[in-house]
């Protein structure tokens, strides 16, 4: 990948992506910090495009920036006499320590590693693909995560249900 | 094709813009013709859509005006015909007021990124055999995720205007946009299990290969898109988010000027979106049994969707709005089991077709008039299962009497 | 200059650390689930990668795990924020420094 | 489980563009459902009552005119019947049946605006509202050949009425009753059977019969609950006792049924008007009645059934010039009475729907 493009499209997609990483940590406002999140997810589904993978893209978009994020948005409406100040706790320092190592230790293990990387171009077309992957190869985790769903919903329904 | 596809030839307008970019990659460096395509086809698309926007707000208020037994616009120019210039003009001069405790940052980015998805839509549906800006191979799945986005817009409308009547529209129209998302899914999924393909060129290509259009084969299907595309450009039947006898505006009661006009706009370019996706995708696109030979596939495309567009003027003109309840249950109870069925049906189409390897021309009649008749039955077996049927006793109109003092009341009467 | 899997790695790496602090250190509990998001993001970012720059050209597998991983994060997400709406209906909170009762 | 929600108060008013004018309708939400309202109104007073004691008799009759600016006409009616019974007045049979002409166009034109108005509530783009305008227009025509205003008509007056009709009145008049049927159709068509409207307004904001009669509800309000009555046949005045007509009642007492009673007057009135315009007597329309007319000292009150329910003045004279005591029971005023028990359990949509169905114009509930 080595293409104008390419290089330019994921330098912008990256800063975005993590610079709006930055703001949900960084804003005070807890709606602000929503609203950053689904900038970040917008972010990650164009990195998605740049590695060719549309069908996950689009998914992303639709159910991360359509439907998670205003889940979300409910939530935070919803718990109208909470705080919303996007505040830290008592954590704060140890989980800055240990985010930092983290991403030290991934960052090192991505770098040193060899990866045995295939010289291949992209993908012609994920989606038809993906149906008959989901479709034959891993039908069973398919079903499984359709019944996961359904569990999931009916809980959310039986949980907030008022009676 | 008889088309010359000369650079001039304009019944194709990808001739002359392939022609320019053939000259820039002959002398330009290797990406220039990729940036000069990608913007001169979204300037096209604007201004195609801010032209049709122009007539069309002239237009409607004209159609609305013979339905309502009155005159509409007529004053200025010839039969009023430039008064959605004056109307433009209007909000741009207008004050654009910002109250004082909004949340400032919110309440002016909402109506820039409100029109963005909405133009983004139009990048992968296809004027012309070519006339496509970004031919995506998921168009379809595109289609859908961009639309669930507008809701983020809109929500930062409502929540930054500091104001209980545009949270509570905000509220509703997130709410509503959610829950039609699903109907408008399992409706295109019908589709794309008859065509084979999520990309809308495939799918016209289908439709012309065919010679059907898939409003024959899946009735059902255009009708829960039609209704749950109404609800997401909040026309009339389904207007609560700005429902102006309950909520004042909804999510607009803070904006005037041009940022008013830019939620007022979105609306519009959303039902030029739903039109042309009902166009492309169930009508065949540019495509019209052979004409697209002779008369260019785009006026074809434009006739369709304006023709769409003119059904929702015309529920605009009739019908009354839904409670939000009612409206939510509609999709919950109504469309989202029929539009499972129609799905179910199709998918079991398609197999006896492909397993029985049959001709096309022998199937495809026998499916449409198996699932007309079957739309029929279930729309009107659901809507008795669900008790809408009216109450026997009631009578259908107020009942004459002679004498006084009595009571009339209740069931038995 | 060009872009590689490294590049790739080490932006799932830093959103992956961003994600892991919001959700260790932020008070509301909804916050929490914003960086439970984030992490899934970065994981999901890496197994894309991975699928477009190691694996062979047919397999689609990276794909379909990211497709796996999207719907458990939206039952995942739905099952919190419904707890969370819970949880505020009982206690009128949802922060974490409060909700610190074994039971209610 | 329980929901732990706080209430909320939600000011519909008093600018809102359903409230009909500036009346305030305070409702505490709990989440969707009311659970309680508190209608506020004065923000139209015009201490109409106190000015009349200071002028004459024939100067308040214009008063009259801006209470219920819809129906000016019944308005008008209604005082002078009051005036009348007062100083022992008879009118010429002419008048009385050029009253009950102009008093059943009025209600045509005024419930033509109630269900307009109703189904705007219901969400309807204009389209009632411009279909039923274009009828009122004749009306308001009507009105304008005869005594040359179109609203405050200042019509009727006491001995009878202003001026006897011109000559081109009755051909356009016969015009307008022999199309009205066709239009009703075409509204019954649009409104009636239109599977949102029952949706909408079916079983919402439902009335007791008990209750409507025992907040002293009338007019169409009374009648959508199924309870039969009405003046023009109970106390019969002017001319009603000669004519023919049927009273429409509901079965529910829902908005539907207000809807349907209103629907069927529109047929009623014009069976009226037909009847009337046939039997028109010659002879004066009124009596002359002076100027600063001295009713011997007494009271009266005096009602009719207008448009949206009993109208009736009750007057006090102390044998001078001025009404001593000038009172008006204005029905949209005391129709609103019940709304509270309407709307607490509904919705906030719901409660603007029953408040359109209760047609009030808020010049007669301030006055």
């Amino acid at each position: 990948m080595d293409d104008v493009g390419s290089v330019v499209a994921f330098w912008m997609l990256s800063v975005m992506t993590l610079g709006a990483a930055v703001m949900v940590v960084a804003v005070r406002n807890l709606i602000y910090a929503v609203l950053f999140l689904i900038l970040s997810f917008i972010g990650v589904a164009g990195l998605y495009l740049t590695l060719s993978a549309d069908f996950v893209a689009i998914a992303q978009v639709l159910i991360y920036a359509g439907a998670v994020s205003v889940l979300i948005l409910f939530a935070v409406l919803l718990t109208p006499r909470a705080a919303r100040d996007n505040a830290e706790t008592f954590l704060q320092v140890p989980g800055l320590v240990l985010a930092t190592l983290v991403a030290v230790t991934i960052g090192a293990i991505a770098l040193v590693t060899d990866w045995n990387e295939a010289t291949r171009g992209a993908f012609p077309e994920t989606a038809g693909a993906i149906g008959e992957a989901l479709l034959d190869k891993y039908v069973l985790p398919f079903e499984i995560a359709s019944v996961i769903l359904l569990a999931a919903m009916i809980g959310a329904i039986v949980l907030v249900r008022e009676d | 094709m008889i088309f010359l596809a000369e650079w001039w030839d304009l019944r194709d307008l990808g001739n002359p813009v392939g022609k320019l970019l053939e000259l820039l990659g002959d002398h330009g460096p290797d990406w220039l013709p990729y940036a000069v395509s990608a913007i001169v086809g979204s300037i096209t698309i604007v201004v195609f859509l801010l032209v049709s926007l122009l007539a069309f707000a002239w237009v409607e208020r004209r159609l609305l005006g013979r339905m309502q037994a009155r005159l509409g616009p007529n004053r200025v120019g010839p039969w009023g015909v430039f008064q959605s210039i004056a109307d433009a003009i209007k909000f741009v001069t207008k004050e654009a007021i910002t109250s004082r405790n909004v949340d400032r940052w919110m309440f002016w980015a909402a109506p820039v990124l409100v029109a963005v998805p909405v133009l983004v839509v139009f990048a992968v549906l296809p004027f012309g055999e070519g006339m496509v800006l970004a031919d995506l191979n998921v168009g379809v799945l595109f289609v859908i995720a961009v639309g669930s986005v507008t809701a983020i817009p809109i929500f930062m409308a409502g929540w930054s205007s500091n104001n209980k009547f545009s949270l509570l529209g905000a509220m509703r129209e997130v709410a509503m946009l959610i829950s039609y998302e699903l109907p408008q899914v399992l409706a295109l999924l019908g589709v794309v299990v008859f065509a084979g393909t999520m990309r809308m060129n495939g799918i016209v290509g289908w439709q012309d290969e065919h010679n059907t259009w898939l409003i024959f084969l899946q009735p059902l299907a255009v009708l829960i898109y039609l209704i749950a595309g109404t609800v997401e450009i909040n026309r009339t039947p389904t207007d609560i988010a700005e429902a102006e006898s309950e909520i004042v505006a909804g999510y607009h009661t803070e904006y005037s000027g041009i940022k008013f006009g830019m939620f007022w706009l979105t609306e519009y370019f959303a039902g030029f979106a739903i039109a042309a996706i009902i166009a492309t995708v169930y009508l065949g696109g540019w495509t019209l049994w052979g004409l697209e030979e002779w008369v260019p596939g785009w006026i074809i495309f434009l006739a369709k969707l304006y023709g769409l567009f003119w059904l929702f003027i015309w529920m605009r003109g009739t019908l009354p709005r839904l409670r939000i309840d009612q409206l939510m249950g509609f999709a919950w109870k109504f469309l989202l089991p029929l539009a499972l069925i129609n799905i179910f049906v199709a998918g079991l189409e398609v197999l006896i077709w492909r397993e029985n390897d049959l001709a096309a021309e022998a199937v495809l009649p026998g499916f449409a008039i198996a699932n007309l008749v079957l739309a029929g039955v279930l729309i009107v077996a659901w809507a008795r299962f669900l008790g809408r049927a009216r109450p026997s006793w009631r009578p259908a109109r107020a009942r004459l009497v002679k004498e006084l003092g009595a009571v009339v009341y209740g069931q038995e009467g | 200059m060009s872009v590689e899997l490294g590049h790739y790695l080490m932006v799932g790496a830093i959103l992956f650390s961003i994600g892991l602090y919001v959700a260790l250190a932020k008070r509301n509990a909804v916050g929490i689930l914003m960086g439970i998001e984030l992490m899934f993001n970065a994981v999901n970012l890496t197994l894309i990668s991975f699928s477009r720059f190691v694996s062979p050209p047919t397999d689609v597998s990276g794909h379909v795990f990211v497709v796996f991983v999207i719907t458990v994060a939206a039952a995942e997400a739905a099952l919190a924020l419904a707890l969370a709406v819970v949880v505020y209906r009982n206690r009128e909170t949802i922060d974490i420094d409060r909700i610190n009762l074994m039971r209610w | 489980m329980t929901m732990k929600s706080e209430p909320f108060v939600v000011n519909v008013g008093p600018q809102h563009p359903s409230t009909h004018g500036v009346f305030r309708l305070r409702l505490t939400m709990d989440g969707e459902k009311i659970v309680d309202a508190e209608m506020v109104v004065g923000y139209l007073h015009r201490s109409m009552e106190k000015l009349a004691e200071g002028r004459t008799y024939t100067q308040n009759i214009p008063f009259t005119d801006r209470l219920d600016y819809l129906s000016a006409m019944s308005n008008n009616l209604a005082y002078c019947m009051a005036v009348e019974k007062l100083a022992g007045i008879d009118v010429p049979e002419r008048g009385q049946f050029l009253r009950v002409i102009m008093a059943e166009f009025q209600r045509i034109a005024n419930h033509a605006m109630a269900i307009a108005s109703f189904a705007m509530e219901c969400g309807v783009w204009f389209t009632p509202l411009m279909w039923m305008f274009r009828e009122r227009e004749k009306i308001l025509d009507l009105f304008e050949m005869t005594c040359g205003a179109r609203l405050t008509t200042n019509y009727v007056r006491i001995g009878g009425v202003s001026f006897d009709i011109p000559p081109e009145f009755m051909p356009a008049a016969r015009a307008l009753l022999k199309e009205m049927p066709e239009r009703i159709a075409e509204y019954e068509a649009l409104l009636m059977e239109n599977e949102i409207i029952l949706a909408r307004s079916r079983d919402v904001g439902v009335l007791q019969p008990d209750l409507a009669i025992a907040s002293s509800a009338s007019g169409p309000v009374l009648r959508g609950s199924g309870v039969m009555w009405d003046i023009r046949k109970a106390d019969p005045y002017a001319a009603y006792d000669r004519l023919e007509f049927d009273i429409p009642v509901g079965t529910c007492g829902d908005c539907y049924d207000r809807f349907l009673v209103r629907m069927e007057e529109l047929r009623q009135s014009v069976r009226i008007l037909e009847q009337a315009l046939d039997m028109l007597p010659d002879g004066p329309a009124s009596v002359n009645v002076p100027l600063a007319l001295r009713p011997p000292a007494g009271e009266a009150y005096a009602r009719i059934e207008a448009p949206k329910g009993e109208l009736g003045f009750y007057l006090v004279s102390d044998g001078s010039p001025h009404p001593h005591r000038f009172h008006i029971r204005s029905p949209s005023y005391i129709n609103l009475t019940p709304l509270r028990d309407m709307v607490v359990g509904l919705t906030v949509p719901d409660a603007v729907i029953t408040l359109g169905s209760i047609d009030i114009v808020l010049g007669e509930v301030d006055r």
